[in-house]
């Protein structure tokens, strides 16, 4: 019976379902009562029909926080947060919102399209059965090593299934990458986790239970590794239920939106945090006392005041603070990591916790569970690993190369080349579901479902206590003729024959799916358990994955953290310009929800910005420059320039500027089209020592351009900078 | 029509002991920013986008929506707490008298202030007049392209050009939910549902439900110390109370 | 038709000889309910010696006050009662005080003033588009005097009002206008 | 016809000087009278002279700014919604409000001068009561436009009538929307038929000195009045009870608009002061809306310099300096205790009055309302020069519309919410109000040649009871009360 219940079974129980429903309350007896309202009574008191509720995984970030959409009559109504999934308890973001209007946005991939070449808009629609041979062709006619898999950052169960088609035929190992994965400089902070605690995993921080939270660049309730769960960890960290309210101090150069719910906001230096997390660390070591640890031997604090532009009065106050607290944690992340010293920035700042010794406590510094069906952490690549990647491409070492879940040729800064590599790829083949910059350089496009319309699971890297294995299933019918990619590689692989027809010796996808799964029935301690697959399969899905019970938190070994030297090196800064280049994932719309209208309609949460890309500059520099709110300015880097309009933020350091990255499409649908521009145009080829990107390691030069481009902003710039009401009062 | 008797019991108690009946407490605190609760409040109410050019000019539809102003120079700025702003539902709502339409009207069984969208005729007094400016109006007809409206909940009017609307309280979940109530014999409990800003905001930071019954979660945190409401020197008895800080 | 009676129009050029033939008529025994004066601007009766003039148009501008007050009653105080259910707008009143008074007056005021628009109409019978006695030259300023008079009284009345400087005396002839 | 030339061309009567009996007869239409065919005559004349190709000039223009300015544009925004207006959150009433409440304003002058003048027996009034009722009736279907392009959902407009419907809604009472639209179409009625009654011996005269459609239409209008005793008895009662009656209506249409704003719940609006000094406001551009028109009667039509004199512009000058003094001093009442309150908002938004980017128009209200009539019309000489009375009529009349979009769109971009405070810019409201201007004006130029603009039996009645008495040496204008 398990293997039998495929994907068109249950459309066929959920088309019954709906039309039970539909018999029941719309055309049934019901509508033989059908009354005129006068207008006396707001529509809103009646309602009609039933709703179905699916538990399923948000895929618009990698996060993979549970879902329960709501639908009715087949159509997906809204997405709420799947209050079981322990990820995310019943919470969603913005983006996880606004997911409906990916899965029913007017500009998706509707059919397999043939392009008649790249770049060009002109496709042909194929049928299927023509796509699959043309993915079967290109397995079987190419040599494995020149088959390439770049997919999204998510861990889910297409990245297993190319890892075992990987393996078992010599292709090259699939390279999951992402815009997020970059500006959170992952690769950095595991690498730091690795030379500190000798364990290549994600930290986890316990923001809720810390009483002092010292982050330093962690935009972490914007984007940053599980925003929901850090959002609630932060509520956690505030809300004085059962201790004292806790404090939270950011250090960065430009006021995100987490820095703007820091009690105490340090605008420090580009470049210098890893020598003021070490001068706090000798300050706060100074005042508990015994031997200095070695690893803040070597920083003077009055020589850090003056490098990074915090007073000493302050680092002392501040180390006074992060001594002071039985819970203080220190938090590593963003822009502080994304520098040419950033390695040296996550040890320093990993190491600070060390003084408060809140290794595997709560409050404290964790290594994130590995998820159930999960032996070790998959980290995606760095930004050094996809110039690698982008190398062997140009070197005609790839002859075809499969793309899912992310977009290169937007993601990718320009500088590392991908668009000209691509060229030297004889056939690329997309599976976007929208028509987003790489799909339009595709030679063919074979369209996935929509997220809500697949099946599939989804590890959690990180933000959960517990490991959790997110569990995905359609919740509405495809709209399109799109088909689930896993099916497409199955069904290709069998046509392709020898060992790709017995690396994926699957049905379907679901078979797939509960091969992948089954291995948990044995488990203990899990949330489902079942005696057959069935049940466990249809409890998996019910309750929209499986998670264990315990909390599975690794403490990390911190023996010689302090022991240790740190480089106290200050980072260096690539390029002319008298500006630090600070860009910044835009909370709201992150690297792919430009296409969502109403994403795009939600103000940012700094600048209240709707719609467009503005460059942040302190009001005295512009001043001084002779700039106003709404000027457009040119934006020179050594890699690139662009032209975005200003806007005069308080709280960004006078020698920086910061531009949000996340629009700047030339593809992607008419929400995203020709809006905004990219910051990533303006990143050079420069990697800290763990191969993360160091996109706040440029330095940029801002001319004038004369134009005006008024920003949508739904805050009033009278109301709230008091410009134009008249002179001061 | 009407009884005498009817009014006696609909009469309703002025000033102070007015209480409202649903209410929501939000704490600025904790609430980040993220415009989680704009989005849930736009999906699950089919709220439209109006596109970059009038979103800029004030003639964005969001029911909620978080204000933020800065405090201090660099670099001792600081941004002040987010204020989720949205309709307070006051007990003396100083948009209803002034529609001359009865579009917007005190629900005696809710308490809240409603919209009656389809008795609109859009002379926008009532938005003129509320001291809180967290009425929208429909501009224009705005467009949803094909398969957006697919996502419509059908619970919801879909509003259409000339008409004023706000923030509900999500009403239709109120009544979903009293009736589920209702059929099983028993009282809504608190808790067993919620708006959609409540229920998206990651950080917990806005709590729903009665404020007439002392013991609902709302209802306890109400009573902390250092909650206040909005504008309430006008007299229009909001149901919303806000914590600004720690 | 032996009492057939015969209308003659006189036109006088000004006030004096018209007051003046009106005293002359009224002693050889003309009734003044058997005169009328035609004018072209507002002679009162006392410039004319004429008793005064019934008016119904005060009253009918009362009448229609007071159902105006009424429509404005019915408006405030029982269309709240009409809806289903009582319909409540923030705290105010059910029935409110302060706007009832504003509804009262403009409805009484409205009642009233298009009352007495109706009672000039009711009154002097407009709109009446058939053929009248008149003479054109009034609206110049003379002042025309119809006298109703039996036949064997014309020769008598029209002589008496040429002797009292009548420009023109003649039996007047209902015509259109 | 020829009346003596000299009385168009005599010069601006200044002070009583002299005193002579000729030169008093001069200046004074009621002490020169005319035989009464004569004045019909001219009156006659006046209407039915050939329009000029400047005239037909003028009507295309104007028909051109309504047909295309006025409905075309209303069209488009009936079609495409509010959002082809400038208006916004929290800008939500923008021009349309602004030209309801300006053109109610202007058709005060009408009421003002043929109610209030006539129950006080202001006898200069006689020529120019038709002048300004017409004001008043035009003036307010262009308030009643303005105020229906406002509407969201005009073609629910019906809605607010109160009557059974199946929505099973009647009007909401406590609405001051409610309350307008109840004063605002007494107002409209009720100066319709006091514009009639007066007329309709006119008409009569008109009818029986024309011929062809004219004669129709005429004798269709006069309802078939002849003046007999009765008909001019019911006539003087109604128009009596109409003088007294109308004079609390528009005083309270005038407030009632106030009341739109006072009973609102927002910093700069909540006034108690605002009836008066919104009815003085009216006055004021209302008057000098007045002045425009006889300047413009009396230059362009034929024989008005007979029956408009400097005496008229002198005596509407005088008034409006008396006016421009009450408003003034309503003003001023009205800032002085918002600014003495010290509420943080209204603080604001008189600052922003002051200072905002709109502050000019602020100081050119100020100008134009105050400083410009105070400095012109203390003079005798210079308030009975026409042109010259005539331009600052126009000015003040700008200086109420500036006075009433300072209310409107600017006092409501600051209120409570800083967050949302946003400057409003004005799009298709700018040529659709020009519409309703040139509506206005052309209404005007079509009715001066369909109905006898000047009164003439009210003429010929104020004419009778005038005369020159001697005091010793000196000779004097006496009235006799006729009624």
């Amino acid at each position: 019976m398990s293997e039998k219940f495929s994907r068109r079974d249950f459309l066929k129980l959920a088309g019954v379902g709906a039309a039970t429903s539909a018999i029941l309350t719309g055309c049934g007896p019901a509508s033989r009562y059908v009354k005129r309202e006068p207008y006396m009574q707001m529509p809103e008191y009646n309602y009609n029909g039933q709703s179905t509720y699916y538990a399923t995984t948000c895929r618009e970030c990698a996060a993979g926080c549970g879902l329960i959409v709501r639908t009715v009559q087949g159509r997906a109504i809204k997405t709420e947060g799947n209050a079981g999934n322990p990820l995310n308890l019943g919470k969603t973001c913005a983006r996880g919102q606004a997911t409906l209007h990916g899965l029913y946005n007017p500009d998706r991939v509707t059919d397999p399209q043939k392009r008649s070449s790249r770049g060009s808009g002109s496709t042909q629609v194929m049928d299927w059965d023509a796509a699959i041979q043309v993915v079967a062709d290109a397995l079987k006619n190419n040599k494995p090593e020149e088959i390439a898999f770049l997919m999204g950052m998510a861990p889910d169960h297409l990245f297993d299934l190319v890892s075992d088609l990987a393996s078992a035929t010599g292709m090259n190992a699939p390279l999951r990458f992402g815009a997020l994965g970059m500006f959170e400089a992952r690769a950095t902070l595991s690498k730091a986790a690795e030379n500190l605690f000798g364990e290549a995993s994600l930290p986890f921080f316990d923001v809720g239970g810390a009483q002092v939270v010292f982050s330093f660049g962690a935009n972490f309730l914007e984007t940053w590794l599980s925003p929901v769960s850090y959002t609630r960890g932060f509520a956690g960290l505030r809300e004085a239920k059962t201790k004292m309210r806790g404090k939270f101090v950011q250090f960065e150069s430009r006021m995100s939106q987490t820095g703007g719910k820091a009690d105490e906001w340090i605008p420090l230096r580009p470049g210098t945090e890893a020598l003021v997390a070490l001068a706090i660390g000798k300050l706060a070591s100074e005042i508990r006392g015994g031997a200095m640890p070695r690893a803040f031997e070597n920083v003077d604090p009055i020589d850090t005041a003056s490098k990074s532009g915090i007073k000493l009065e302050t680092l002392e106050h501040l180390a006074g603070m992060f001594a002071g607290s039985n819970g203080a944690l220190a938090i590593p992340g963003g822009p502080a990591l994304g520098q040419s010293n950033g390695l040296a920035v996550a040890e320093a700042v990993l190491a600070l916790n060390a003084i408060s010794d809140n290794f595997g406590k709560p409050g404290g510094v964790y290594l994130s569970p590995l998820a159930p069906n999960q032996s070790e952490y998959q980290r995606p690549a760095s930004a050094q690993e996809m110039q690698e990647f982008v190398q062997k491409m140009a070197d005609g070492k790839i002859k075809v190369l499969f793309v899912h879940g992310v977009n290169p040729l937007f993601e990718l800064p320009t500088a590392l080349g991908f668009g000209g590599a691509s060229k030297s790829v004889s056939q690329i083949i997309s599976f976007a579901t929208f028509p987003d910059e790489t799909a339009r350089e595709a030679d063919y496009v074979f369209p996935d479902h929509h997220g809500l319309e697949s099946w599939g699971y989804q590890r959690v890297a990180t933000g959960s206590a517990q490991p959790v294995l997110s569990g995905a299933q359609p919740v509405v019918s495809p709209y399109y003729n799109t088909r689930a990619t896993v099916d497409v590689l199955i069904t290709a692989a069998q046509l392709a024959g020898g060992s790709f027809a017995s690396a994926l010796p699957f049905k379907d996808e679901v078979e797939f799916l509960n091969g992948k799964v089954s291995a948990l029935m044995g488990e203990v301690d899990g949330s489902i358990s079942a005696p057959d697959l069935a049940t466990f399969m249809a409890y998996f899905q019910q309750h929209g994955g499986y998670w264990k019970n315990s909390d599975e938190r690794v403490a990390p070994k911190a023996g010689d953290a302090l022991n240790r030297e740190i480089s106290a090196e200050e980072a260096e800064f690539a390029g002319e310009g008298e500006f630090f280049f600070v860009p910044f994932v835009s909370p709201t719309l992150a690297e792919a929800g430009a296409n969502k209208p109403w994403l795009q309609e939600l103000p940012d949460p700094t600048t209240t910005v709707m719609w467009n890309t503005w460059v942040e500059m302190n009001p005295e520099t512009a001043h001084e420059l002779g700039i106003e709110n709404d000027d457009v300015v040119r934006i020179v880097s050594e890699a690139g320039e662009l032209e975005v309009p200003v806007y005069l933020y308080p709280a960004i350091r006078p020698d920086t500027i910061a531009i949000p990255f996340g629009q700047g499409h030339t593809a992607y649908g008419r929400y995203a089209e020709n809006r905004g521009v990219n910051p990533a145009d303006l990143l050079g080829q420069h990697f800290n020592e763990a191969g993360d990107l160091a996109f706040a390691g440029m330095k940029v030069k801002v001319e004038k351009t004369g134009v005006k481009k008024p920003l949508s902003r739904l805050e009033s710039i009278m109301g709230v900078y008091g410009i134009g009401l008249g002179e001061e009062h | 029509m009407v009884t005498l008797s009817d009014l006696k019991i609909s009469e309703v108690k002025l000033g102070e002991e007015q209480t409202g009946k649903w209410g929501m407490v939000i704490d600025q605190d904790i609430c980040t920013g993220c415009q989680a609760c704009v989005a849930a409040c736009a999906m699950e109410n089919n709220i439209t986008f109006v596109g970059e050019e009038d979103s800029g000019y004030g003639r964005s539809m969001h029911w909620i929506r978080i204000e933020r102003f800065w405090e201090g120079e660099y670099p001792e700025v600081k941004m002040t707490a987010n204020q989720p702003m949205l309709c307070q539902q006051c007990g003396h709502a100083t948009c209803e008298p002034v529609c001359p339409a009865f579009a917007t009207v005190h629900s005696q069984a809710e308490q809240l202030n409603l919209q009656v969208y389809n008795r609109c005729v859009g002379t926008r007094y009532c938005a003129n007049n509320c001291p809180y400016q967290v009425r929208s109006f429909n501009w224009r007809d705005y467009q949803r392209p094909e398969p957006l409206p697919n996502q419509f909940n059908p619970d919801v009017t879909v509003r259409r050009m000339g008409v004023m609307e706000k923030c509900t309280f999500c009403i239709q979940r109120i009544h979903k939910a009293q009736d589920k109530a209702k059929s099983e014999g028993r009282e809504v409990a608190d808790g067993e549902f919620t708006t959609a800003c409540a229920q998206a905001c990651p950080a917990n930071a806005i709590t729903f439900g009665r404020v007439d019954d002392p013991e609902s979660m709302v209802s306890q945190l109400a009573k902390r110390s250092h909650g206040v409401k909005h504008l309430e020197e006008l007299g229009t008895l909001p149901n919303v109370t806000y914590f600004k800080g720690g | 038709m032996t009492e057939s009676k015969v209308d003659l129009l006189a036109v006088f050029p000004d006030l004096e000889p018209a007051a003046n033939a009106i005293e002359h008529l009224r002693s050889i025994g003309v009734h003044d309910e058997c005169m009328n004066i035609i004018s072209g601007i507002p002679v009162t009766e006392a410039m004319l010696g004429r008793p005064s003039q019934w008016t119904n148009v005060p009253r009918i501008a009362m009448g229609g006050a007071i159902l105006g007050f009424g429509a404005g009653f019915f408006l405030a105080f029982i269309t709240p009662y009409l809806y289903p259910y009582p319909i409540k707008v923030s705290t105010q009143a059910f029935i409110p005080g302060p706007p009832t008074v504003v509804v009262l007056f403009e409805l009484t005021m409205l009642g009233m003033l298009l009352s007495t628009f109706l009672g000039v109409f009711l009154d002097s019978f407009f709109p009446n588009y058939r053929p009248m006695k008149y003479v054109p030259e009034v609206s110049d300023g003379k002042i025309a005097i119809l006298v109703e008079c039996s036949h064997v009284e014309e020769k008598k009345v029209t002589d008496a009002l040429k002797k009292m400087g009548a420009e023109s005396v003649n039996p007047a002839e209902a015509q259109h206008l | 016809m020829a009346y003596d030339k000299k009385h168009a061309e005599h010069a601006p009567a200044g002070r009583h000087n002299g005193h002579s009996e000729e030169h008093l007869r001069e200046k004074h239409l009621m002490l020169d009278p005319l035989p009464r065919g004569q004045m019909n005559d001219m009156v006659m004349e006046s209407m039915l002279e050939k329009p000029t190709w400047k005239y037909w000039l003028v009507v295309g223009i104007l028909s051109f700014i309504v047909v295309y300015f006025l409905f075309y544009k209303w069209s488009i925004l009936i079609m495409k919604g509010q959002g082809e207006a400038g208006v916004m959150r929290p800008d939500y009433w923008g021009i349309f409000l602004v030209n309801t409440v300006f053109w109610i304003g202007i058709s005060h002058a009408g009421t003002f001068i043929s109610a209030i003048l006539r129950v006080f027996r202001a006898e200069f009034r006689r020529p120019f009561t038709r002048a300004a009722e017409l004001m008043t009736t035009f003036g307010l279907v262009q308030a009643g436009f303005s105020i229906f392009m406002h509407m969201g959902r005009v073609w629910l407009a019906y809605w607010l009538m109160p009557y059974p419907n199946q929505r099973m809604l009647w009007p909401n009472l406590h609405s001051p929307l409610t309350w307008d639209l109840l004063a605002i179409t007494t107002y409209l009625l009720s100066s319709t038929m006091y514009l009639f009654l007066p007329l309709i011996p006119d008409v009569a005269m008109a009818r029986d000195r024309s011929t062809g459609w004219r004669k129709t239409f005429y004798k269709t209008l006069a309802l078939g009045f002849r003046g007999t005793e009765g008909e001019w008895t019911h006539l003087r009662n109604a128009m009596n009870i109409f003088a007294f009656a109308i004079i609390p209506v528009m005083f309270s249409v005038h407030t009632i608009v106030s009341w739109d704003f006072a009973a609102a719940t927002r910093p700069g609006w909540s006034s108690t002061i605002f009836g008066p000094y919104f009815i003085v406001g009216a006055l004021h551009s209302g008057m000098g809306a007045a002045i425009v028109v006889l300047a413009v009667i009396r230059g362009t039509m034929k024989h008005m310099k007979y029956f408009i004199r400097a005496e008229h512009f002198d005596a509407i000058g005088k008034l409006m300096l008396i006016i421009s003094m009450a408003w003034a001093y309503f003003f001023f009442n009205d800032y002085m205790v918002q600014w003495y309150g010290g509420d943080k908002w209204t603080q604001q938004l008189l600052h922003f009055h002051e200072a905002g980017p709109m502050g000019w128009m602020w100081f050119a209200m100020l100008i134009c309302n105050v400083a410009i009539p105070w400095a012109i019309l203390w003079n005798p000489k210079w308030r009975a020069t026409p042109w010259l009375v005539g331009t600052v009529g126009i000015i003040i009349n700008v200086g109420m519309w500036f006075e009433r979009y300072i209310i409107i769109p600017i006092s409501v971009t600051i209120n409570r919410m800083p967050f949302t405070w946003r400057l409003y810019e004005p799009g298709i409201e700018v040529p659709m109000g020009i519409g309703t201007v040139a509506l206005f004006i052309l209404l005007y130029m079509i009715a001066s040649k369909l109905i006898p603009l000047i009164p003439v039996w009210e003429v010929q009645e104020g004419q009778m009871a005038h005369e020159l008495k001697k005091f010793g040496r000196e000779t004097v204008v006496s009235v006799s009360e006729l009624e």
